[in-house]
């Protein structure tokens, strides 16, 4: 394919959206969360002035150059995840950079943001911090291998491992998604996102009642307003993946509020009820349950 | 009441000896090497604060006021019984959150310090920790009469009796202790006073940082920090 | 039933007289050098297994603290009180924890607040509820709690101090009588 | 069946006299202090822990972060002065004191509070339980992530602290009981308005069951967790509810009959686990004994009678020389007070047993070792200690 200088424009234009969106969205689900609890919950803005205030903040302290650059390689993480992958099929402004090779790219950046985030809070020479990041590692780990599976698995059955192709071939119907016609390796891909998003029972990495919110223990301000960024930006970023690969993809903005929004929520509402594992624990349950369904996912294939 | 005992002097003599772990020594490292650390030298940094100007422009110092005076970030830090009716406050009857006020576990991400009662001289010390490892603009709000001038505890010989003495205090919310709803138009006071851009404590304790560590250091005996501690 | 402890226990440890509170609490004067020797009796034959509370009096006009040992026998809803006195210008105490573990942290506690030693009891020279304190162990009688507040930290002006007896007075009977 | 088991041959091992040597400069350990500002504590107190990878290997109790010399500043004020501040010993359950105290007050003084401040005391102490264990769920729940559980918990205690508003004009501290009785009669149509309370509490504690004790992850987060071998329980001197989850049939409130629950009808809840989960389980079960018990009372209490003996003018009353100990069961376990007068009109020495003193301090410290990291807030949340009383 060919690049154009107007592509820039267009995925910058993708990535304002998607902020945008993954700030309403945030907020939306944390009131949902709140109204189980009988709460009223946040105003839906509130995650822009939070964002506001922390870069309104006059004091910053510094820990060292990773300190400084650990939230930086995490936005890229989640920006460079977003920017690989086509947000809306179909579209000449949205389908970003993607290329033949997209999917492996996308798994890559996946864990990109994650280490550079451990650097950084490693610098930062908090004591949770390290315990968080350590945790954090052991179960990222563990939690992607089943995503791993059932992309081999699903690259095997569509014998591409571009993601505009698979989302090509899952269009005309609601049964022609990847959920349908390969559910055993979408369950695996399940695993892996309740995994990753950072919510109960696989929260450990922050847990605020044993290591203060682990990781950014000791990031504030701006610093912390870039991680805020990352925040909404990366699951959303993630969910386009599963979007793409399980669920048909999106070919307008509409249906890709309506399904990211959804498949976001299966964590959220596994989440709310659960408390939290310990991470030997989470570990265990992800070899246990997760790595033989995306085993099988292959076999299957 | 008991009379007081005028006779009675209080020891201002006797020093407190450093605590061992903070006195200097050296230390054999893994590898072999051999360290000297003098733990008051080192594990701190001693930079005192900064007194932080305000944006160049009006327009946009009100805009950052008012998205300050809606994002109220409290540290999560009870230091006395006051903080039993927080937790209401965070919960289905009185839910803070709609106000923008959340709780965070570390003061690096917080801007509202809320002392909670009574402050014993031994807390006293974490919350001046608390308080200086905070960004700022940060905010102070005395919560009871306990932090007011003494309360219930005036004559007590461990407990402050006023607390802008030791820290620089925003707004003081009285009652013993003060009720959820209280709590809720203090901190609607306070988002007013933070719109006006009047809430400049941690410039006020910049300023008067001599003042402010003299009345601290009369009252803990063992200061065995530096005098700012980020 | 108390009656009857204390007549069986007479015959062997110098005990002074029971003085009774209600039927199942009593109070009894213990020798020093007998203590550990009844406590463990009572534990191990009498089935005063729980140590309720250890804590101590300080009589200054007799120039005396008093420990006192509450020992309950759930069972049999009984509670008897030891008491012990150390000379108050050189206190001792025997240490039990290796009796009741969690008698260490009373020990630790007594040492802080009223200066009483207990030698060998674990931690118990190390800072327990005071931090940096440098004055007098402050739960002995003179220490003079309002005044060393008033050396210690300062009054917002304004304050109006009243004595309760005389202010109450006052207000309840205007015309001065009792 | 996959399994891991760490290898524990690189982990400190015990010398002679089970204890593990500590050396910090060696850099196999971690030292990390668990409070005071932590969300995982119980209150304002720390734990510092020696960590070596995910295990702790020591973990010390500080308390005193709220000392106010409470026994101190008693001493100084007279028999009815002492009311306003003995309530603020123990935030969430602040009636016990007040309880203790007055009877403690009335043996040495020789009065006899009415029949009916006796039923209405015992209410309040009803009352009170159930506030403070509804703290405790919420916070067993919390520590464990549920987040959801602490909102609703507190939502029905707001409701219990409503009543609590109606019968005594305030919300966390009432001064309600004084010596010699109680300051006041039940409002009109407080007991229809306590069941409405109760019918609500019912509603949302059979939700806590569904989301809390059938939860696979709660399970296999609590059970053979933090297990206090029931040997230990006279030494430690473990009581209430901990020692109960241990299958020890022990309350004050069936032993030592005090107030009217001689006339009252409840069962002990006991558990055999003696883990975090039969501790929880425990505390949730007692939640219902306490309503039962709240609806018996309003059942059974005489209808009117004086809630006040007569007491001597309070500003000249002196007590005759005397000590005395009550104890009652609080919904942590033995709370008691020692009162010693010595014939002039102040008390001479006011001692608080409080059960954390205990719970907190060496029986914490003997289980924390061994544990992981992630427990040690559970743990603490378990044991349902709180610091002023430690302190006071």
């Amino acid at each position: 394919m060919s690049f154009e200088w107007i592509q820039l424009a267009y995925a910058a234009l993708t990535v304002f959206i998607v902020i945008n969106y993954g700030l309403i969205m945030t907020a939306v689900v944390q009131k949902i969360g709140a109204r189980v609890g009988g709460r009223y919950g946040i105003p839906v803005w509130q995650n822009y002035i939070d964002l506001v205030k922390n870069i309104a903040l006059r004091s910053k302290i510094s820990h060292g150059v990773m300190f400084y650059l650990g939230p930086v390689f995490r936005l890229t993480g989640g920006i460079g995840l977003l920017l690989f992958v086509p947000t809306i099929y179909g579209s000449v402004m949205h389908q970003n950079f993607a290329f033949a090779g997209d999917l492996i790219l996308a798994l890559y950046f996946v864990f990109f943001g994650t280490l550079g985030m451990a650097l950084g809070a490693g610098e930062s020479g908090h004591p949770h911090a390290a315990i968080g990041v350590s945790r954090g590692l052991a179960q990222v780990t563990a939690a992607e291998l089943p995503l791993a599976l059932a992309v081999f698995a699903i690259s095997l059955q569509y014998q591409t491992l571009s993601i505009t192709e698979i989302v090509a071939a899952q269009q005309g119907g609601i049964f022609n998604w990847t959920l349908f016609t390969n559910p055993i390796a979408t369950l695996a891909a399940m695993f892996a996102l309740v995994g990753t998003m950072m919510r109960a029972p696989f929260d450990v990495v922050v847990a605020p009642q044993e290591i203060p919110i682990g990781p950014p223990t000791e990031y504030h301000s701006a610093y912390l307003a870039l991680m805020q960024t990352n925040r909404v930006l990366f699951p959303v970023a993630k969910t386009v993946i599963y979007m793409n690969l399980f669920f048909g993809g999106a070919s307008n903005w509409a249906e890709f509020a309506v399904k990211v929004f959804a498949i976001y929520m299966v964590s959220v509402l596994v989440g709310v009820v659960h408390p939290r594992f310990r991470v030997e624990q989470s570990i265990r349950f992800f070899l246990k349950w997760g790595l033989p369904v995306g085993i099988l996912a292959i076999l299957v294939v | 009441m008991k009379d007081i005992d005028k006779s009675f002097r209080k020891d201002t003599e006797t020093e407190f000896p450093l605590r061992e772990e903070l006195r200097p020594r050296s230390v054999t490292a893994p590898d072999g090497q051999v360290i000297e650390i003098d733990p008051l030298q080192d594990y701190f940094c001693q930079e005192p604060p900064k007194v932080h100007k305000q944006s160049y422009f009006k327009i946009v110092e009100d805009f950052y006021n008012w998205a300050r005076a809606h994002s109220l970030w409290i540290l999560g830090f009870g230091t006395g019984c006051g903080a039993i009716e927080m937790r209401p406050l965070m919960t289905p009857r009185f839910d803070a959150y709609r106000y923008g006020i959340q709780w965070r576990p570390t003061p690096r991400q917080a801007n509202l310090l809320v002392i909670s009662g009574y402050l014993s001289v031994k807390t006293l010390k974490r919350a001046i920790r608390a308080y200086e490892q905070m960004p700022s603009p940060k905010y102070v709000v005395g919560l009871g009469s306990c932090t007011i001038n003494g309360g219930m505890y005036w004559d007590s010989y461990n407990t402050i009796k006023r607390l802008d003495d030791y820290l620089p205090v925003d707004l003081y919310i009285a009652g013993c202790m003060p009720r959820p709803e209280a709590l809720l138009a203090g901190f609607m006071d306070l988002k007013k006073l933070i719109r006006k851009g009047k809430a400049e404590g941690a410039n006020k304790y910049a300023e008067n940082f001599d003042w402010y560590k003299a009345n601290q250091k009369s009252v803990i005996k063992d200061w065995d920090m530096p005098d700012y501690n980020w | 039933m108390m009656r009857d402890l204390h007549d069986h226990l007479k015959t062997r440890y110098r005990l002074g007289d029971l003085a009774e509170r209600r039927g199942n609490l009593a109070f009894v004067d213990v020798e020093r050098a007998d203590l550990r020797a009844l406590l463990v009796e009572l534990r191990d034959v009498h089935g005063f297994t729980h140590l309720s509370l250890l804590t101590a009096v300080d009589w200054i006009e007799e120039g005396r603290f008093q420990l006192t040992y509450l020992m309950n026998n759930r069972a049999a809803n009984r509670t008897l009180g030891l008491r012990v006195f150390l000379d108050r210008a050189d206190p001792v105490g025997d240490t039990i924890h290796d009796l009741w573990p969690t008698a260490a942290t009373y020990q630790r506690e007594l040492r802080e607040m009223f200066g009483i030693a207990f030698p060998g009891s674990p931690r118990v020279d190390e800072e327990f509820i005071l931090e940096g304190w440098t004055d007098m162990p402050p739960y002995r009688r003179d220490f003079d709690t309002l005044a060393y507040s008033q050396q210690t930290f300062s009054d917002r002006e304004g304050r109006e101090t009243h004595d309760p007896r005389s202010h109450m007075a006052k207000k309840l009977y205007p015309e001065g009588q009792r | 069946m996959i399994r891991f088991e760490p290898d524990r041959s690189q982990y400190p091992q015990p010398g002679d006299d089970g204890k593990i040597e500590i050396d910090l400069e060696t850099g196999k350990y971690l030292k990390l202090w668990h409070g005071p500002n932590h969300p995982g504590i119980t209150g304002n107190m720390s734990v510092e822990l020696t960590l070596c990878g995910d295990e702790v290997v020591e973990g010390k109790t500080h308390v005193g972060y709220l000392h106010r010399g409470f026994e101190k500043l008693m001493e100084r004020r007279t028999f009815i002065q002492v009311f306003p501040i003995v309530c603020r010993v123990c935030v969430p359950e602040p009636d016990f004191n007040e309880w203790c105290y007055a009877q403690a007050v009335e043996e040495l003084a020789g009065i006899e509070a009415p029949e009916m401040a006796q039923w209405i005391r015992t209410l309040i102490l009803e009352m009170g339980r159930f506030n403070s264990y509804m703290m405790a769920m919420g916070g067993i729940g919390g520590a464990l992530g549920m987040g959801v559980i602490g909102q609703w918990m507190t939502y029905v205690r707001d409701l219990m602290l409503d009543r609590f508003e109606e019968m005594t004009g305030a919300r966390i501290y009432h001064m309600f009981i004084l010596p010699g009785g109680v300051r006041g009669h039940l409002p009109e149509g407080f007991s229809e308005r306590m069941e409405e309370v109760l019918q609500t509490a019912e509603r949302y504690l059979a939700d806590v069951d569904k989301a809390m004790f059938t939860n696979a992850v709660f399970k296999a987060r609590t059970k053979g967790v933090g297990v206090i071998d029931p040997a230990l329980f006279e030494p430690y001197g473990v009581t209430g509810p901990n020692a109960r989850a241990g299958g020890v049939a022990k309350d004050l409130r069936k032993d030592a009959p005090y107030l009217v629950y001689d006339q009252l009808e409840f069962e002990v809840v006991t558990e055999t686990a003696s883990d975090i989960w039969a501790r929880a389980r425990v505390r949730r079960r007692d939640i219902d004994v306490s309503i039962a018990l709240i609806r018996q009372i309003l059942a059974k209490m005489p209808k009117e009678g004086p809630v006040m003996a007569k007491l001597p003018n309070v500003l000249h009353w002196k007590i005759p020389r005397g000590e005395t100990y009550v104890a009652g069961e609080s919904s942590r376990g033995e709370y008691g007070y020692y009162l010693v007068t010595d014939g002039s009109g102040y008390p001479r020495r006011v001692n608080v047993r409080g059960p954390s003193y205990t719970h907190a301090m060496a029986l914490l410290e003997h289980l924390i070792p061994g544990t992981n990291i992630a427990d040690v807030a559970a743990l603490m949340v378990s044991l349902h200690t709180y610091p002023p009383e430690i302190e006071r």
